[in-house]
Order: structure tokens, then C-alpha cells, then sequence
């Protein structure tokens, strides 16, 4: 308890907690959790944008989208790499995910049906991943908190990508707005689904906030999503999906209308566009690759006796 | 020889080099997602990325030489297949990772001394693109060549795979070694590298590997072609109609 | 109604159906050369060219409904992804042999009462079409129903590999069902049929096939949908890719 | 030697060998080497044209394209059922085809790489197949002469059908015609070597020819098609792509160049540009079907096992 109550003070006076300090094991497992489903998103998320690589209309947006997607998978690696200093693995991890026990954010269910959602992604998925990293960046866990600042640069970087993506369509032509428009309309809703449950419903709020992980709830990052993105929008001539949207003049809020949070449970629960197709991906990635993992652990232990070898001939 | 002339060649040999660039990075580019560990999803994205940046430069450059108008986009994506030339090699289908792995040794194997040498070459275009090209295919030597090694002498598995690699491919790369007219005419000019130049140093690097990696060379024998005269493989098509989809689908718009 | 009206819908109907046997044809082409025996390459070309068949008359009379003058290669090769209202179950790629017998399964046992009923139509092309059509299912019925038997009940593997196909596949089969305002409007006129009487006898046919297979159907859940409004799945955009490759890479030419 | 004498004595009476009569074990064996290379190559000729099927330019041509496959698929099953008549299964065959150690015809070591090759191969390659198979609708054994009077009747249809869809082709636009003459350049000297090597370097003729399996020398057949062939290339508006040819007015013939025979034996030997994509891809289908042909079988004898135990019930 006297543990307890120090932890407590030193989150409290924004000290970074770090990897061999003394934490409690609901700490732990909450930021296990939260970071490895962290990384685990990073991982899924390559592949709705992987999709399209072999088809991006232009050499440049080519080369953008894979190192968009390197960029992802370098966040799994440091997300991961975070979450070892917990004491977990990232085989332990993997198996996880695989086996469908871990999740991974749900917007990554959904298909990317046309180029413009490449474009849709970085402005809204990487927007609202931005909303909820940026607080996180100050969160009381110093790994985590390190791998955030890093991530949240490369993510900004990749918002402005899509936004500027989205806008060189709405400027080319009309067809070319209405795929966009199409985009938007498929991607706004799972986009503020990201935020999770409404504070009202939501599990695992007031003791993170207290931890110092989270610093808003999920409503208060919402809505300042709401509130940077629909203007953007507008830049663009588009229009939102959302009949009941409205700007409050006193708030200085866009009030936006009733989010489905059926679709949310229900493609959380295994049941979205993708789900399948996601983890058989990875599945099968995982397991063609296995012969590869198992040659290099071959081949490093044959070098260490190998030069274990040597190394006594030579005493 | 007229300016024309050397023109039309200069247009031939930089549009070979962009073809390989672009239709390697494409196949790379493939894997983004699906490689076997996340480490090579992350380093076959990079060496992709590489071959990309390559393939804008020099089509770039190609389409200033042939002065038509013609930008990068219009010559990746607007050509069709019996006007590609690149070589055989590049195109073949990924296969499993060790002959991903095989495919990009043997060419970077090649490319990084021809780059080392076109930095002399009188064309002051070729030469920066070949400056910046000889540090990229460096590191995609030491990348593959590491994985050779470990692939050949890991297991009993990887090994067979490696050495199926190896013997699928070589038949692939006597292209790399062709002369044609173009090429003559443009080394004799002091603008273009003689691959000739290039097989010792390309034989040695690959024996030096390939013993280390416990895999056999297979004999010089029979090598395919036509790839420069743009006869390629039947996955060669397969691969455009997904490449291209985007520019024949909406002709005429920017993305 | 006013005619106008009508006409968008019984195009908008046409074109499903005609989407439905593109897609389907255009999936069990892939096959050929590649099926388990040499009686299943020509068997599911057969079926494939059923569906073709069935395409070719159902696109000729949606570009006649539509009256802008669009032929059949016209409404297959020049719409866009989002343009296509097949249902999601044709679309789903080949798999294994067991996914692709299923899958034909699910549509055929479908499609044989619709189109037997369609035979009733007022508008007499449609009518025509299921009649030739009716007899085609039929075929296929009974070659899904008995490879469905001999895979469900032959060996472990293949009782395994079939069951998982009907697992898979089946959050595909409730969009066969669905009627929206289209449907509603066209039944309601005696030119459509209407999906909801036909459940019983689908239920029917694939409850005394998986049976004798010993498979088991999975009980009724969650159903994906999407297809009819143009929402497909992801490997969706890389078959058209493929498919419209010649239009959309040789604009205006004829073949 | 009475039965021998007895055999060549029907065979030159025209009559027909049926599969239960006396024959002499080199006309089994040399027959069986024939039709099972000629099944082989039906199956392996599926490949080159199935590559365009996903791609056929208009529903028209998809369907044509895999109606033609299909009956090429439906040759390969009569032909392997006239070479079982003779004692041989189809196993074997299959077996000897995917160890390599069986031939089939070379030409389809071709890739088909443009549109225009689907009709280069009907007009050209089936084209070639019929001048070899007229001739063998008499030929002396019987089951393998029916087989080939079907065979030829389907095959001139698919002949026809290319030469059509060339014509439609050159009629259309200049760079159609260009592609036309393109797919001719690559495919013209790969046709003529259909025919099999000169008379003078052609090892089985003469005993064929005694046999009545042949009816005339590969170099006969090679000239039948030069002059059928040169003028319907004419007709489309194409060259040949041999400066040497040229017409003999004395002969009535087309005289040709030089064939690279070279090329020939190369990829007879295995060195083609898709000798081993072809076997690869006969292979992988063979090796993927596995689970597929096992089950018919245990599902086979499960029903007859129920069948007997039913009928055992029922005694």
C-alpha cells in the first residue's frame, strides 16, 4: 500500500514511470493491453492500405503508400518493443493475435474499395488515431510515452498525406470528388467509432485517467476530432453523412447525431466486412514464413557454435 | 552517328533501366504485409521503395530525352506489354521468400557494380541517378546476400528452398549480360556501361555468397531472353493489368 | 409507377442478375487447366459458360432497358467497382476446391426456384432467359449437390476443407434474400421474384444435401452485405482488374 | 511371323485394328507413345490459352475461348481412353507427364503474351494439329482413328474461329493488325516445327508409314500447311516472317526458309521459355486435386460398402 500511494504520487507528479520501477500489476496488464492492441493495430493496418500498392495510380502516390505502410509496421516494432519492457513477448503477442484473443482496432475490418480510400484513411483513421495519441505522448509510462512521440510525428505527417491526396481528387474532377465523397461516407462513421464506447458505457476510463494513460475521455477526443475534421471536410466541398450535424454557436462544437454502436459491438465481435479475411492474412503470412524464422534460428545457433568452436581450438 | 541516333538510344537504354526499377518494385511491393517476419515487412517495403524512387527518376529522365512530353506516370503506366523491356529476371513472380530473396540478389549483385561504373558515364543525368542508385543496391547486396547465407545454411528446409531459388532463376540471368546495338553504340560513346565489363566481379560476388551460403551454382547453360525486345513472361501481363488498373480505368485524371 | 420509373427498376434488377453470372462465370474461368481431375476442368467450364451465357442475354436486355445504347461489353468492361451490384457470394475468391463447389451450392440451389419462378414473368425477355437459365441450374445443382456429398462424406480432409467452406460462406448467403425497393416495386408489378418465397425451398434443398454430406449447417447469424449496393470485398477490385484489362487498356477498339 | 504376316496384310487391306486383336508389340508401344503425347499435349495446351481467359476482351470471345479449352480438355479424355484400350492407364500417363519423362507438343512451350495470340494459336497451331490429324482419322487402329475424326471436326471449327477473330483484328484498327503480326512473327516458325523434324533426320516415319499410323511424311504435312497458311496470311494483309519464302510457280508450292532446328531440340529438351511453368503448373494442379480424388474414391467405396451391407440386411 505504502508502494501503492508512492506510485501513486510519482504519476501524479507527471514522473515518467520506466520499466524496472515498481508498478501495479493492474498498471501492467492495462498498458499490455492497451499497447500491444496498439500494435497489433499498426500490424492489421498495413494491409487494408497494402491493397493497394500494386494499384496506386501514380508512381509517387506509389512510393508514399509504401512508406506509409513501412512507417506502420515500424510502429508495430517500437509498440512492441514497448510492451517487452513489460514483460511479455512479442511471440506471446503474435500468438495472441492469431488466435483471435488480443484485438486490434476495428476499423481495420472494413475494405478499402477505391484509391480514394487510401486518401480517407490517413485524413480521418490517422486523424482520429492522432486525437487519441497526442495525449499519450504525456502518458505516465516513460516507453510508452517515447514510442508515442515518435509515432505521432510519422502519423501526422501521413494525415496531411491523405488529406492533400483526397484534395488534388476533389480539385481533378467531378468523378473523381464523388469517389471521395464516397470514401467519406463509408469511413466517417467507423472513424468516430475509433474514439471506443461513449463515456457513459465505457469500462476502463476512470482508472486510466487516474493513471495518468489516458488524459480525455472518449467523448471529450471525439468531439475535438468532430470538431477539427468537419471544417476540413467542408474545404473539400464534401458533405458529412450525418443529417443531425450541426454547429452550436455557444459551445463552439459541430454536434454531430447518433453513432451506431451495434455496427461497433458487432464488427468488434468478429462480425465486420473483413474480420476473416484480416486474420487469415496474417495467419497465413505467419505460417508460410515459419520456415524462414526457423532458418535463421538455425543458422544463428550453428554460427555460435561455430565460433564457440573456434574459439576454444584456439585456447 | 547523328544526335538522333543517340538520342533514340539514350531514350532505349534509360527506359531498360527505369522497366527494371519499376516492375522489381512492383513485385516487391507485393509482400508489404504478408512477409514472414515484421522485420522483412518493414525491409522488402524499404528495398521496394529504393527501386520505385529509381524507376520515377529515370523515366523521368526518359521522357525528357525522347522530348515528347511524355512524365513518368505516362511511361509506367500507359505502355503496353510488348513494349516493356525489362529483363526476364525482375518480372518472375515472388515465389516463396527465398527465391524473393535469390531474384534481388543476383540482380543487385549486378547492379551495384554497373551504377559504380555509370558514375562515369558522360551523360551527367545517368551518372547522379547511378551515384544515388550505387549506395541503395549496396545495401540490397548485403540484405539479400545476408538471407542467402542464412537461408542456404539455416535448415534442411531452407536450404532445399534456396537451392530450388537458385536453379529456378539462373537460367534468368544471362540477360543481364546481353549487348545490343543501343548498348554498343552508347559504351563506345562513353554514356553506357558494358555489362561484359561487369561478370567477373558479378561471378565472384555470387561464388562468394553461394559458398558460404552451402548452395551450388548451377552449370552456364542454356540462358532465356527476350525481355529487352519485350517478350516476357505469361505472369508479365497479369502483373501490368493490376499495375495499370488505376491510369486505363480513369484516363486522363490526376491523382 | 410512372413508366420511367419502372424501367430504371427493371434495369437496375436486370443488371443484378447479369452481374451476378459475370462475376460468377468470370471466377469459375479461373479454374480451367488447374481443377483436381480433368472431368472437373471441363465440368466446371461448363458451368462457367452457363453463367457466361446467362450474362451475355442479361446485359443485351439491360442495355436495351436502359436505352442508352450500351451492349453487353459495355455494362461487363466499362463500369467501375463500385458501379457492380453482384451479390457477394459470386464474388468470393476460388479457395480450394471444396469453397468453389459451395459456393456454387449456396448460389445454384438459389437460383433454380428463382429462375423457375421468373419463367412466370410479365416482361417476356426475362421470362425467356430463366427458362433457358432454369435448366442450366438445374445442371449445376446437381453437380455442386453431389460434390458437396462426396467431399462432406469421403475422406477426413475433405469432410474438414468442406465443412469449413460451408462456414465460410455462409454470412454470404442471407444477401440473396434481401429486397429492397427495387425488388419490392418489380414483384409487386409480376416482373421480379420475390427472394423471401423462396427460403423454404432453398432450406430444403441444402438441409437434405448437407445431411447426406454430414455437414452441418451453421446456425443463422449475422449476415454480410453490401453487394447489391455496390460495397464489395476487397479481392472484388483485383478481378476487375483483370477482367476489364483489354477494354480499359484498347478504349474504342473492337475484338 | 503368320500373325505378323496376317497383320500387315489387314493393315494394307485398310482394315481396322481393334484393341483385342493380334498386334505387334512395336505398333502397341508406338502407338501408345503417340496418342498418349498427343493427350498430353491437349491438356498441356490448356494452359496457354486459359491464360487469357480471365482477360478476353468481350463476353463473345470469353465464352468461345472456354468452350474451345473445354474441348480441348474433352480430346484429352478420348485420347486417354484409346491409349487405355491398348493396356496403358491413365494413371500412368498422368505420372509420366508430371515426371517430365513423357512429350507432348512443344509448341505449347510458347507464352501467349498478347490478345492476339488466342487467335495465332487457332489459326496457326490447330491449324498445324489438323494437316497431322486428317490423315490419322484413317489411320489403322481403330479406337485411335474415331477419336481423331471427332477431334478434327472440333478442331477445324476452333481453326476457323481464330482466323475470324484475327480477321476481326486486322479489320479494326492498325495497331490491332500490328498486334495480329506480331503474335504471326512469334508463332509462324513454332508452327512449322510442329510438324516434327525433317524426313530426313525423322526417326519413326517409315515404319509409321507402314503401319498406316502415318499416312504422309512430316515434310509433306509441313508444305500442305505452308501452302494452305500463306495465303490466308495474305488475305489478313500480314507478312511472313521469312525473307526466303516465296511461291514456285513450276511446283505450285510455297517454298520456305530455313527452320532453326536449333531452337527445335532445345525445347524439346526441356529449355522453352515455359517448359517449366507448363509442368509446374500440371503439377501443382495434380498435387492440390490429391485430397479432391481421394475423397471421390473413399466416398465410392463407402457407397458400395453401405450398398452391400444393405443388400446383405435384405438376404
Amino acid at each position: 500500500a505504502a508502494l501503492l500511494a508512492a506510485f501513486q504520487a510519482r504519476v501524479d507528479a507527471e514522473e515518467k514511470i520506466e520499466p524496472n520501477d515498481w508498478m501495479p500489476e493492474a498498471y501492467r496488464k492495462t498498458l499490455v493491453r492497451q499497447i500491444s492492441q496498439h500494435a497489433h493495430s499498426e500490424i492489421v493496418g498495413m494491409l487494408p492500405e497494402g491493397n493497394w500498392i500494386s494499384r496506386a495510380p501514380t508512381l509517387k502516390r506509389k512510393a508514399a503508400l509504401l512508406a506509409k505502410v513501412q512507417d506502420e509496421g515500424g510502429h508495430g516494432l517500437y509498440l512492441y518493443s514497448a510492451a517487452e519492457t513489460l514483460g511479455v513477448s512479442r511471440e506471446e503477442l503474435t500468438e495472441q493475435l492469431l488466435s483471435g484473443k488480443a484485438k486490434y482496432s476495428s476499423i481495420f475490418n472494413y475494405p478499402t474499395l477505391t484509391w480514394a480510400d487510401i486518401g480517407a484513411i490517413g485524413w480521418l483513421v490517422d486523424g482520429a488515431a492522432i486525437m487519441n495519441q497526442i495525449p499519450l505522448c504525456r502518458c505516465s509510462f516513460g516507453p510508452y510515452s517515447r514510442a508515442m512521440i515518435r509515432v505521432c510525428k510519422e502519423e501526422s505527417f501521413h494525415q496531411r498525406q491523405g488529406y492533400e491526396l483526397l484534395l488534388e481528387m476533389c480539385r481533378s474532377s467531378e468523378e473523381q470528388k464523388e469517389m471521395v465523397q464516397d470514401a467519406l461516407n463509408r469511413w466517417w462513421w467507423p472513424s468516430l467509432m475509433m474514439f471506443g464506447p461513449s463515456d457513459t458505457d465505457s469500462k476502463h476510463s476512470a482508472q486510466s485517467m487516474a493513471w495518468k494513460i489516458k488524459r480525455f475521455t472518449n467523448d471529450e477526443l471525439r468531439q475535438k476530432f468532430v470538431d477539427a475534421t468537419v471544417p476540413q471536410a467542408h474545404y473539400l466541398g464534401l458533405t458529412l453523412p450525418d443529417p443531425d450535424l450541426k454547429f452550436n454557436e455557444e459551445t463552439g462544437h459541430w454536434e454531430y447525431g447518433e453513432i451506431d454502436w451495434e455496427e461497433f459491438s458487432r464488427v468488434v465481435a468478429g462480425n465486420g466486412p473483413c474480420n476473416r479475411e484480416r486474420l487469415d492474412a496474417r495467419r497465413k503470412a505467419w505460417d508460410e514464413g515459419a520456415w524462414v524464422r526457423e532458418a535463421s534460428l538455425a543458422y544463428a545457433e550453428k554460427r555460435r557454435n561455430r565460433r564457440e568452436a573456434a574459439r576454444i581450438a584456439a585456447e | 552517328m547523328t544526335t538522333t541516333d543517340q538520342t533514340a538510344d539514350l531514350f532505349a537504354y534509360t527506359l531498360r533501366l527505369a522497366d527494371d526499377a519499376a516492375i522489381l518494385g512492383q513485385r516487391l511491393g507485393e509482400w508489404c504485409g504478408h512477409a514472414p517476419t515484421l522485420e522483412e515487412d518493414i525491409g522488402l517495403a524499404n528495398v521496394a521503395l529504393d527501386h520505385i524512387g529509381q524507376a520515377r527518376a529515370l523515366y523521368t529522365y526518359a521522357g525528357e530525352v525522347e522530348g515528347e512530353g511524355r512524365d513518368e506516370d505516362q511511361l509506367c503506366f500507359l505502355r503496353h506489354e510488348r513494349q516493356f523491356n525489362n529483363c526476364l529476371l525482375v518480372e518472375q513472380p515472388n515465389g516463396d521468400f527465398a527465391q524473393t530473396i535469390l531474384r534481388q540478389f543476383f540482380f543487385s549483385a549486378f547492379m551495384l557494380p554497373l551504377w559504380r561504373e555509370l558514375k562515369g558515364s558522360k551523360d551527367a543525368t545517368l551518372a547522379a541517378i547511378a551515384a544515388k542508385a550505387e549506395k541503395e543496391a549496396a545495401y540490397h547486396v548485403r540484405h539479400s546476400a545476408e538471407w542467402t547465407i542464412r537461408l542456404g545454411d539455416g535448415t534442411t528446409e531452407s536450404h532445399e528452398r534456396a537451392q530450388a531459388a537458385v536453379d529456378q532463376l539462373w537460367p534468368y540471368t544471362g540477360e543481364l549480360f546481353e549487348i545490343d546495338g543501343v548498348v554498343e553504340r552508347l559504351v563506345a560513346a562513353g554514356i553506357a556501361v558494358d555489362p561484359a565489363s561487369l561478370r567477373d566481379e558479378w561471378h565472384a560476388t555470387l561464388r562468394e555468397v553461394l559458398d558460404e551460403a552451402t548452395l551450388r551454382l548451377p552449370p552456364d547453360g542454356w540462358f532465356q531472353t527476350g525481355g529487352r525486345s519485350g517478350r516476357h513472361s505469361e505472369s508479365f501481363g497479369h502483373l501490368l493489368s493490376q499495375m495499370q488498373y488505376m491510369q486505363r480505368a480513369w484516363p486522363g485524371h490526376k491523382w
